[in-house]
C-alpha cells in the first residue's frame, strides 16, 4: 500500500488519457495534456521520496543532511516551466482554430475543411 | 568502347548547346557519334575488355554486344538522319537533341557490361533519357510517361532484386561468373532469380502481362521517338532475355516439359504466345496507326522471346534473327508514319488516304517495311520467321506454331489497314497540297528499304553474327551455306526464291501496264449515287475497316483497365490512411495505445 | 462509444504503467540515496572528498546554495536551465507571432472597480517586492527565478484586470533580451575565467548566507527577470490579440 | 568550445528579440560561424562538462565521431535554410533557438537535457508548424507531440531510478533484461511520433502541407536529422532497441501506407509530405536492424532524402504548382530530386537505395528490400507524374509549322519572366541538386562519413571511454 501515491499519480494520468481520447472539444484535449503533465510531475517527485527524509535545504531547522532526493525536484522544476509554455501555445493556437473555423468541435471543423476544400 | 561511351556522354552536352545555336545541330551531333560508334564497334574484336570510369574490366565485348550494338546504332543514325528537318517540329529541340545522345548511351552501356549493376545503371539512364523525351509528344502523352515509367520501374527494380539476391548468394555482379554456378542451386531460387532478372527484358520488349505501356508510349511519343522506341528501346528487353537465356544454363537448369523444352523456357513461350495473340488482335483495331504499330511491336516481342526461348540450332537464331527484322521493319514504318505525319499533322487513319502518289517514297518504304514484318520474301523478315517456324514444327510444338502462325496472318490484316487507309484511297481535300517528304527525310528510309532487301536476299552478314552469339553461349551454330540455309526439315536458298519472286513481280508489273487503267472517280460519287453526302468519315475506307473481325472480340478484357483498376484501389487505400490523418489528435492517441499494446504484446 | 474507446486507451497506458513499469521501480519512499549522483550533490562532493555540510559553516564547497534543488537547477544542471529558459521563451515569441497574426484584433477589455483598482496600488508594490525577495533567496529557500518571475507576472496581470489603460511596453522586450543574454553571457564569462561554459566562476561563500554560491544568485535574477517579462508578454499578447 | 555551438546562437536569439528583424540576418551567419567552427576549431573525440561538473552529476557534451558528421549536416542545412526559406521577421529569432536545440541534442549525453532540446524543438515545431494559418495541424501536433514528450520525460527519470545518473553512457550499465525494455519503450514511442512512423506519425501530413518554405524544412529535414541522431545514439549505442522485429516490420508498413497515402493525393505538397513519412520511415526500418553496414546505408539514404525533400519542399512552398515554364532552373533542381528521391541512377539516390539492398541481402533480410522497390515504383509514379505536369503545364497545343519553314532557335524567354522564386533559393536548390550529382558520381565522398558513423555508432566503448576519461 506505500506505493499509493504512485497509483494516484497514474491513476491522473489516465484520467489524461482518457480525457484526450473522449473529449471531441479542443480545449478540453488541452487541459487533459496538462493534466497528464501534472501527473507526471507527481509521479516524478514521489520518485524522489526518501522515508523520513526532509526538503532538501541547508536551514536553521535541517542544518545537516537528512534530505529526500532533490535531483527529481530540479527536473520536476523544469518540466513544469516547459509544461507552461506547451500549454500557452495550445491556447493561443486555440484562439487561431476558434478564430477560423468558428468552433473547437473537431467535427463541425471538419465540416468547414470539407467544404472549403 | 570506353572512349565511345565517354564521348557519347560529353555529346549529350555538347549536342544540348549546339542546338541552342542552331537546332538542327543536334541530330546532327548525333549522327556523327552514331557513325563513329558504328565504325568503332564494327571493327572492334569479340572479347575485348575495358574499363570504365576507374572500374576496372568492366566493359566487355562480346558477340551478343556486337550483334546488338550494331542494330541500335544502325536504327540512331537513320534516326539522326531522319530528324535533321523533322526537329524543327520538336517542342525541346535542345533537351530533345541532348536526351536522344543521352538514350544511345544508355543503351549501348547496356550492351556493352556484363557486371549486373553497371547495366542496370546504364538501363535507368537510357529509360529516364527517353522517359521525358515522351511527353513532348502529344497531349496524352503525359499519361503514358506514368505508363511507361512505372512498368519499367517494375520490371528494373525486379532485376535489381534479382541482381541483388544473385549478390548475396555469389558475392559478385559479374554475370558470366555466376552463370555456371547457378544450377547447383535449389530449384526456388533458380526459378525466382531467372524470373526476377528476366521481368526486366519481360516489361521492356512488351511481354505479356507488362504489355499495357507500349500502346500509350508508342502511339503518343514524338513521332520518329516511336521509331527508337520501338525499333531499338524495345530491343533492349530482348537484349536482356537473350543474355540470361544464353548465359545460365537454363537446359539444365531446369526440368525438361515438354518436346525436349524445359519448363522455364515453355512459360515463357507462353508468355509469347499470348503477346502474339493480343498484339495482333488488339493492332487490328486501332485507328490510330502508330498505335496499331505499338501493338504490332507487342506480337514481334511474342515471336522473339518464343525462338529465344527454344535455345537451340534453329529456333535461337530466327529469334535473334528477327530482332534485326524487327528493328529495321519498325523503324521504317515509324519513319514513314513520321513522314506522313510531318506532313498531313494527323496520325488518325481515317483523316488521310490516297498519298500514294503524293508520298511515293514513304509509301514504298512503308510497303516493304509492312512485307518484312508479315514475314514474305524477299524482305529478312521472312527469314527469321522460317527459322522459327523451322524449329516449331521440327520439335512437335503445333499448339505454339499455330499461334505464331496466327499471328502472322493476323499481321497481313492489320499492316493493310494503314496501307489502305493512309497510302490508297481517295486522296482527302485538305491534302491536296502534299509533298513528298524533304530528301534528308528520305534517305534514311532508302538506306532501311535496301538494308532489309539486301539481308533479305543475302542473310549471311547477320547469320554470321547470329552464329557467333549461339557460339558464345556453347550452343550448335545455325547451319547455312552462302545463300542457303539449312534446317533439321530442309533448306531453302533465298537467292533462288528472291529470283522466283522478282520473276513474278515482272510478270505482274506487265499485266499491270498492259491491262486497262481504272478510271478517276471522285469520293463523292463513289458510294452515293448521286445523294448528298453528310459525313464522309463514315464512307472513308478505312473507317471500321474490320468491323466483321473486331466484332468477334468485342467485349475483350482489357489489361489497361485491369491496371487502372488495380491503381484505383491502391488509392482508395491511400484516401483511407488520409482518413485517419484528417482524425484529431484522440484518434491519434488511440493509435498510440495500438502501438503500445503492440509492444506489449510483442515482449511478452 | 467514443468513452469505451476511451477507456480501453487509457486502460493499455494503466496497464503498461502499473503492470510493467512499476515492478521495475523501488517502492515509494525506499530509495537508497548511495546509489544515485544526489547523494553527492546533497553533500556538495561531486569533485571533492566527502564532507558533511552544515548550515551557516561550510564554506568554500564546490557549490555554496544551502538550497539543493537551486543548487541543481543552476549550478549542477545549468545547462538544463538554459534550455528551460529556452523552451518558455520561444512559447512567448509563438505566443507573440500568433497573437499577431490573428485576424480580428479584439482586445479584452474588463470592467473597472474603483475597489480593484485602488487596491491594486496597495498590493502591487508588494506583489513585486515578494518576487523579487523569491528569486533573490532562491539559493536559500524554496522558489528561485521561475516562480519569482511568474509572481511578478501575476502583479503584471493584476494591474491589468484593474486598469484597461495599461499595457506592456516594449521595455519588457529589452527586460527579457537583456536577461535572456545576460544568462548566456554569464555562461560564457566562465567559459572565459574558468575555462568551461556555465562554471562557477564566483566564490561560493558560506552555506546559508545572502551572498553565497557564487553566480546561482545572478542566475536566478536574470531568470527572474526573464521569467517574468515574458509571462507578462505572454498575458499581454492574449490579451491584446 | 564545443558549448559556442549552442551557447552562441542562443545569445543571438535572445539578442535579437526587441529588433525582431535583427533574427533573420543573424541567422546565416550563426549558422556559417558553426560551421567554421566545426571544421577549423574542433575534432571528434572530445567531451565537455559543462560547469566542470563531472559527466555523472553534471551535464557532458559530447561531440564524437557520430555526432560530428551530424552537426555539419544539421548546421548545413540550416545555413542552406536561412538562405533559402522567406522567413517572417520573428521568425529568425526561432530559428536560431533551432539551431541551439539541434546542435545541442546531437552533442548532449545526458537524458534529461536531451528532453529539454527535445522539448525546444518541439515547441518551436508547434509554432512553426502553425505557419500559413495552419492552427489545426499544429494543434494535432501539439497534443500528440505533448503525449511523446511526456513519454521520453519518464523514459529519462526511470534512467535516473535504475541508474542512479542521468547520463548515457552510465545508463548503458543497466543491463537487466527486465528493465531495459519496458524504458525502452517510453522512448521508443517518442521517437516512433517524432520521427513520423505511420500509425504514430498521422499528424505529419497536416503539418508539411501548410506551403509554407520554412515548415517541412525545418521539422522535416533539420529536425527529423538530429533525432535520427537521437535514435540511433539511444537505440544502437546505448541499448537495444525493444523488439526490433515489431518496430522493422511497423516501419515497412509505414513505407507503404505512406507512399499510398501520396499516390491518393491531389496537392503536391501533401504528396510530398507523406513521401517525406515515407522517407525517415525507410531509415528506421534500416536502422532497426542494428547492422553496421545497414546503418550506413541507412544514413546515405537519410542523406539524400533530406537534401532531396529539402529541394522538392522549397520548390513547393515558392512555385506552388505553377509549372516550371518561366523557372528553368527551378524545374531542373526539381526533376534532378525527385529523380534523386525515387533512386534513378548518377543521382546519390541510387547509391542509398544500392548500399542499403547490398547491406540487406547480406544479411539475408529480403522483405524490407522488396518493400522499397515496391514503394520506389509508387514513388516513381507520382513524383514523374508531378514533373511532367509541372514541366509542361500551361504549355499550349503544338503549333502546327509549315513543314520547311524552319524557325530560327525557338524563343524561348519571350515571355514575361515572372520571377516567382528568390534569388537565395534558387541557388540553394540548385547547389542542392548539383550535390546530389555529385554524390551520385562520387558516392565515397558519403559513403565515407557514414561508414564512418555506422561503425561508431554500434560500438559502445569510445563513447564510454570518452565519458569516464572526462574532460573538457
Amino acid at each position: 500500500m506505500s506505493n499509493i501515491i504512485y497509483y494516484v499519480s497514474f491513476i491522473i494520468l489516465g484520467i489524461g488519457i482518457y480525457g484526450i481520447v473522449s473529449q471531441k472539444n479542443l480545449f478540453k484535449q488541452l487541459i487533459s495534456l496538462s493534466i497528464i503533465d501534472t501527473a507526471v510531475n507527481i509521479f516524478i517527485v514521489a520518485l524522489g521520496y526518501v522515508e523520513w527524509g526532509e526538503a532538501p535545504i541547508y536551514s536553521a531547522i535541517t542544518p545537516v543532511a537528512n534530505f529526500v532526493d532533490p535531483l527529481p525536484q530540479a527536473l520536476v522544476l523544469t518540466a513544469i516551466v516547459i509544461g507552461v509554455g506547451t500549454l500557452a501555445l495550445g491556447s493561443i493556437l486555440l484562439v487561431h482554430i476558434n478564430e477560423k473555423y468558428g468552433s473547437l468541435d473537431p467535427d463541425e471543423i471538419r465540416d468547414i475543411r470539407e467544404v472549403v476544400e | 568502347m570506353q572512349s565511345l561511351l565517354l564521348y557519347l556522354a560529353v555529346g549529350a552536352l555538347v549536342g544540348y548547346f549546339l542546338s541552342m545555336i542552331n537546332r538542327r545541330l543536334g541530330p546532327i551531333v548525333l549522327l556523327a557519334l552514331s557513325l563513329y560508334g558504328l565504325f568503332t564497334l564494327w571493327n572492334m574484336p569479340i572479347g575485348s575488355v575495358e574499363g570504365l570510369f576507374g572500374f576496372e574490366d568492366i566493359l566487355q565485348f562480346t558477340a551478343l554486344s556486337k550483334y546488338f550494338s550494331i542494330i541500335t546504332l544502325i536504327v540512331f543514325s537513320c534516326y539522326a538522319f531522319f530528324n535533321i528537318v523533322w526537329i524543327s517540329k520538336a517542342k525541346r529541340p535542345h533537351a530533345f537533341s541532348a536526351l536522344s545522345i543521352l538514350t544511345l548511351f544508355g543503351t549501348l552501356g547496356v550492351f556493352l557490361t556484363p557486371h549486373l549493376i553497371a547495366l542496370y545503371i546504364f538501363w535507368e539512364i537510357a529509360v529516364v533519357a527517353s522517359l521525358f523525351i515522351v511527353p513532348m509528344g502529344k497531349e496524352e502523352s503525359k499519361k503514358a510517361t506514368i505508363w511507361y515509367i512505372v512498368i519499367s520501374s517494375i520490371g528494373s527494380y525486379m532485376f535489381l532484386y534479382g541482381t541483388f539476391l544473385l549478390y548475396s548468394k555469389f558475392g559478385t555482379f559479374n554475370l558470366f561468373e555466376i552463370s555456371g554456378d547457378i544450377a547447383s542451386e535449389s530449384t526456388g531460387f533458380k526459378w525466382l532469380v531467372s524470373l526476377l532478372l528476366l521481368s526486366a527484358g519481360i516489361a521492356k520488349s512488351g511481354i505479356f502481362p507488362l504489355h499495357v505501356w507500349l500502346r500509350n508510349v508508342h502511339g503518343n511519343a514524338p513521332d520518329t521517338f516511336s521509331a527508337v522506341l520501338s525499333g531499338q528501346l524495345v530491343k533492349m528487353g530482348s537484349y536482356i532475355i537473350a543474355l540470361l537465356l544464353g548465359t545460365f544454363p537454363i537446359a539444365t537448369m531446369f526440368s525438361q516439359f515438354y518436346a525436349g523444352v524445359n519448363i522455364f523456357s515453355y512459360v515463357l513461350i507462353w508468355l509469347g504466345n499470348i503477346s502474339i495473340l493480343i498484339g495482333t488482335f488488339m493492332a487490328i483495331k486501332q485507328n490510330d496507326m502508330k498505335m496499331l504499330m505499338a501493338y504490332s511491336t507487342v506480337a514481334n516481342g511474342g515471336y522473339i522471346l518464343i525462338g529465344l526461348a527454344l535455345l537451340d540450332q534453329v529456333g535461337f537464331a530466327g529469334g535473334l534473327f528477327h530482332v534485326i527484322n524487327h528493328a529495321l521493319a519498325a523503324t521504317m514504318i515509324f519513319l514513314s508514319f513520321a513522314a506522313v505525319v510531318y506532313r498531313t499533322g494527323t496520325t488518325k487513319i481515317d483523316e488521310m488516304g490516297g498519298l500514294i502518289f503524293k508520298m511515293p517514297v514513304t509509301f514504298v518504304t512503308y510497303l516493304v517495311g509492312i512485307i518484312s514484318i508479315a514475314g514474305i520474301p524477299p524482305t529478312s523478315g521472312f527469314v527469321s520467321k522460317w527459322m522459327i517456324f523451322q524449329s516449331l514444327i521440327s520439335k512437335g510444338m503445333f499448339v505454339t506454331a499455330m499461334f505464331a502462325f496466327v499471328g502472322s496472318i493476323g499481321s497481313f490484316l492489320y499492316v493493310f489497314r494503314p496501307l489502305a487507309g493512309v497510302f490508297l484511297g481517295q486522296l482527302k481535300r485538305k491534302d491536296k497540297d502534299v509533298k513528298e517528304a524533304p530528301m534528308i527525310m528520305l534517305i534514311p528510309m532508302i538506306i532501311l528499304v535496301a538494308l532489309t532487301i539486301l539481308w533479305g536476299v543475302f542473310p549471311q552478314q547477320v547469320l554470321v553474327w547470329v552464329t557467333d552469339v549461339q557460339r558464345q553461349f556453347g550452343m550448335e551454330p545455325f547451319k547455312f551455306d552462302g545463300t542457303v540455309l539449312y534446317s533439321s526439315l530442309g533448306h531453302w536458298d533465298s537467292w533462288t526464291v528472291f529470283v522466283m519472286f522478282m520473276v513474278g513481280f515482272i510478270i505482274a508489273a506487265v499485266i499491270y501496264i498492259l491491262m486497262p487503267k481504272g478510271k478517276k472517280i471522285p469520293l463523292d460519287d463513289q458510294y452515293t449515287s448521286g445523294e448528298f453526302l453528310h459525313n464522309f468519315d463514315l464512307y472513308h475506307y478505312a473507317t471500321k475497316y474490320y468491323a466483321f473481325l473486331e466484332r468477334e472480340y468485342e467485349g475483350h478484357p482489357s489489361f489497361e483497365d485491369w491496371y487502372t483498376s488495380i491503381v484505383n484501389v491502391l488509392k482508395a487505400i491511400g484516401k483511407g490512411v488520409d482518413y485517419f490523418v484528417r482524425r484529431t489528435a484522440s484518434a491519434y492517441t488511440f493509435w498510440m495505445a495500438l502501438v503500445l499494446a503492440l509492444l506489449l504484446w510483442v515482449r511478452w | 462509444m467514443r468513452r469505451v474507446w476511451a477507456i480501453l486507451v487509457a486502460g493499455v497506458f494503466l496497464y503498461f504503467l502499473v503492470g510493467q513499469f512499476l515492478p521495475i521501480i523501488p517502492t515509494f519512499g525506499n530509495v537508497d540515496l548511495f546509489t544515485r549522483v544526489a547523494f553527492d550533490i546533497i553533500n556538495k562532493s561531486t569533485t571533492t572528498n566527502y564532507n558533511a555540510v552544515e548550515f551557516k559553516k561550510s564554506k568554500d564547497l564546490e557549490d555554496g546554495s544551502a538550497n539543493v534543488v537551486t543548487s541543481i537547477v543552476v549550478n549542477y544542471r545549468s545547462f538544463d536551465t538554459l534550455g528551460e529558459v529556452s523552451v518558455l521563451f520561444c512559447a512567448a515569441i509563438g505566443v507573440g507571432i500568433l497573437a499577431s497574426m490573428l485576424k480580428s484584433k479584439k482586445r479584452i477589455e474588463f470592467e473597472e472597480h474603483k475597489v480593484l483598482m485602488i487596491s491594486t496600488g496597495i498590493v502591487l508594490p508588494l506583489i513585486l517586492l515578494f518576487g523579487a525577495y523569491i528569486f533573490i533567496h532562491g539559493h536559500l529557500s524554496p522558489g528561485g527565478g521561475f516562480p519569482g518571475g511568474t509572481t511578478i507576472a501575476l502583479g503584471i496581470l493584476l494591474l491589468m484586470l484593474s486598469n484597461n489603460e495599461f499595457k506592456v511596453t516594449d521595455v519588457a522586450k529589452h527586460v527579457e533580451q537583456s536577461a535572456g543574454a545576460g544568462y548566456v553571457v554569464i555562461g560564457l564569462m566562465g567559459m572565459a575565467i574558468g575555462g568551461v561554459f556555465l562554471i562557477n566562476f564566483l566564490p561560493t561563500g558560506v552555506v546559508g548566507n545572502l551572498f553565497s554560491a557564487g553566480v546561482v544568485p545572478i542566475v536566478y535574477t536574470f531568470i527572474g527577470f526573464k521569467v517574468g517579462a515574458e509571462l507578462s508578454n505572454v498575458i499581454s499578447d492574449l490579451r491584446e490579440g | 568550445m564545443i558549448a559556442l555551438l549552442i551557447a552562441v546562437p542562443l545569445a543571438f536569439a535572445f539578442a535579437s528579440i526587441p529588433h525582431e528583424r535583427l533574427g533573420r540576418y543573424f541567422l546565416p551567419f550563426v549558422a556559417l560561424f558553426n560551421l567554421v567552427c566545426l571544421f577549423f576549431f574542433m575534432e571528434p573525440g572530445q567531451i565537455l562538462e559543462v560547469g566542470r561538473w563531472p559527466a555523472a552529476y553534471g551535464i557532458a557534451l559530447v561531440l564524437d565521431n557520430v555526432s560530428y558528421p551530424f552537426l555539419i549536416f544539421v548546421n548545413f542545412l540550416i545555413l542552406m535554410m536561412a538562405l533559402s526559406a522567406t522567413l517572417e521577421n520573428r521568425y529568425g529569432t526561432l530559428l536560431l533557438v533551432l539551431t541551439a536545440a539541434v546542435n545541442g541534442i546531437i552533442l548532449t549525453g545526458d537524458f534529461f537535457n536531451s528532453f529539454v532540446f527535445l522539448e525546444i524543438i518541439s515547441v518551436i515545431a508547434y509554432i512553426v508548424a502553425a505557419h500559413k494559418d495552419n492552427a489545426l495541424g499544429a494543434f494535432k501536433y501539439l497534443i500528440f507531440g505533448g503525449i511523446g514528450g511526456t513519454m521520453y520525460l519518464l523514459g529519462a527519470v526511470s534512467v535516473y531510478v535504475k541508474s542512479g545518473t542521468l547520463n548515457m553512457g552510465y545508463a548503458a550499465f543497466i543491463t537487466d533484461p527486465l528493465i531495459v525494455p519496458t524504458i525502452c519503450i517510453f522512448f521508443l514511442i517518442t521517437f516512433l511520433v517524432e520521427l513520423k512512423v505511420l500509425p504514430l506519425g498521422l499528424w505529419a501530413p497536416d503539418v508539411y502541407s501548410n506551403g509554407s518554405s520554412v515548415t517541412p524544412i525545418a521539422l522535416g529535414s533539420i529536425v527529423t536529422v538530429s533525432l535520427v541522431y537521437l535514435f540511433s545514439r539511444i537505440f544502437l549505442n546505448i541499448f537495444d532497441l525493444p523488439s526490433p522485429q515489431l518496430v522493422g516490420i511497423l516501419a515497412m508498413i509505414s513505407i507503404i501506407l505512406a507512399e499510398l497515402g501520396a499516390l491518393k493525393q491531389k496537392s503536391l505538397g501533401r504528396a510530398l509530405s507523406f513521401a517525406t513519412i515515407s522517407g525517415v520511415s525507410t531509415v528506421v526500418a534500416a536502422l532497426s536492424m542494428r547492422e553496421s553496414e545497414i546503418a550506413s546505408a541507412a544514413y546515405f539514404y537519410l542523406f539524400n532524402d533530406v537534401v532531396s525533400k529539402f529541394i522538392l519542399f522549397t520548390l513547393f512552398a515558392y512555385l506552388g504548382e505553377r509549372g516550371f515554364k518561366s523557372n528553368k532552373t527551378a524545374g531542373i533542381a526539381f526533376t534532378f530530386a525527385s529523380l534523386s528521391v525515387v533512386g534513378f541512377p548518377m543521382f546519390a539516390g541510387f547509391w542509398a537505395k544500392y548500399y542499403l539492398l547490398k547491406a540487406l541481402f547480406q544479411v539475408n533480410s529480403y522483405a524490407l528490400p522488396a518493400i522499397i522497390l515496391i514503394a520506389a515504383v509508387i514513388e516513381a509514379g507520382y513524383l514523374i507524374k508531378w514533373n511532367v505536369e509541372l514541366w509542361y503545364k500551361g504549355e499550349d497545343t503544338p503549333k502546327v509549322q509549315d513543314g520547311e519553314q524552319d524557325s530560327e532557335m525557338e524563343n524561348e524567354d519571350d515571355e514575361v519572366e515572372e520571377d516567382f522564386i528568390p534569388f537565395g533559393a534558387q541557388v540553394v536548390t540548385l547547389l542542392l541538386a548539383l550535390t546530389l550529382v555529385v554524390v551520385g558520381f562520387m558516392p565515397g565522398l558519403i559513403h565515407d562519413q557514414t561508414m564512418n558513423i555506422a561503425n561508431n555508432v554500434l560500438d559502445f566503448r569510445p563513447y564510454l571511454d570518452l565519458i569516464l576519461k572526462g574532460g573538457m
